[in-house]
């Protein structure tokens, strides 16, 4: 349980934030956001489309760095990492 | 100074701090809760993060404008109408630049810090959309 | 606020009071002294004029760009390196708008108002060109 | 002695300035300040040019108009008019 995923905004109010937990079985960060995003069928469309990749304005960051969506299916997680999933944002 | 935070700040304390003999110009930009049927604003960030970014737009700013100083401050949590949500303050040798310098942050702000706004309404609270967004914001 | 005075303003009180309820965003220019190797600044202005043309000035661009409330105070007299020449506060619904109202009203004051500045030095002084000046400034 | 002529910045310091004087025999904006810039060689050339026309950057204003420059060989004085003449503006 040492892998922390931290949702914001909308996203927060749908799945909690600072969630951990352990690495998915493939390894794989899509996996991971999945598996979280599958407890909440509502949560899960605002982050996926039909075919399971991510939509395509939802921003991902591994530790602290931005992950370009094309590079999301191809993006392995770690132990202690520190993953976020958020919308658009709209500080300012 | 750049920070993240609940806690308002003296405007004109930053202006006075900003100069330097060389400063001919101050900007002051002032983002304000603004009353679009609302009770109050709720703001969240990922404070990590936008901290470092606000630090990279001060940076990427100053070299491009020239720069004498850049504050950033942007608040975060619940702000009454009225309030300020973002103070950024520059410093120039000459006015174009400072106004320029001003402009280019908060654009850079409004695309890619990782802050969020929800408008809190006597109907419960929406989502300000982002600037990319397509459909995420606005949800009940 | 619209004033031709030799007294210093609060600017953070300007800001404060250009709030309503619909302002989303506050620009402030600040005008300063700067130090180009000069000892003071003298600033002189047909005080009657300038204030008029202030006015205008500040209700064309009310007009153009929606403006909520704008506020301008010029200086004269002697001021040191580091104090305010010129404040300017505008206020508006949205940033676009209050972006551009100020930068406005600074060129047009430095087009069309008459007040004059003399940059006083070691050696004696020089009065600083205007914009549309053919060789008239730069004397000593 | 109920025209006043006020002159500013440079112009102030080559002429003095709030210039109490009369109407000039032929009633003319351009015979009074040329009158009062006789005094000083260096002055009048930074008024006028060598065909006794105001400069082209010189602003002349009568009871605080804009007298455009092209008409001001036109233009007459009367009693209790209230004239300013001055460089460029360099405010702001």
């Amino acid at each position: 349980m040492t892998i922390k995923v931290r949702f914001f905004a909308q996203f927060r109010e749908l799945f909690g934030t600072d969630i951990l937990t352990d690495a998915p079985p493939d390894g794989m960060f899509i996996s991971l956001i999945a598996g979280i995003a599958h407890s909440n069928p509502e949560g899960y469309n605002a982050i996926f489309d039909k075919n399971g990749a991510f939509l395509e304005f939802v921003i991902l960051m591994k530790n602290g760095k931005r992950i370009d969506n094309s590079d999301a299916a191809a993006t392995t997680v770690a132990d202690d990492d520190d993953i976020a999933v958020f919308p658009p944002v709209a500080g300012g | 100074m750049i920070a993240v935070q609940t806690a308002d700040v003296d405007i004109g304390g930053l202006i006075n701090a900003a100069k330097q003999r060389s400063t001919g110009a101050v900007v002051v930009f002032d983002g304000i809760v603004r009353d679009d049927d609302i009770v109050e604003m709720e703001l969240e960030a990922y404070e990590d993060v936008a901290h470092k970014e606000l630090e990279k737009i001060a940076a990427d700013a100053t070299t491009q404008f020239n720069l004498l100083s850049v504050d950033i401050v942007h608040r975060t949590g619940r702000l009454a109408v009225g309030e300020n949500i973002l103070i950024i303050v520059v410093s120039a040798g000459h006015r174009e630049e400072a106004y320029a310098g001003s402009r280019f942050i908060i654009e850079a702000i409004k695309k890619g810090v990782p802050i969020w706004k929800k408008e809190l309404t006597k109907d419960g609270g929406r989502w300000v959309p982002g600037e990319h967004g397509h459909g995420a914001g606005k949800r009940g």
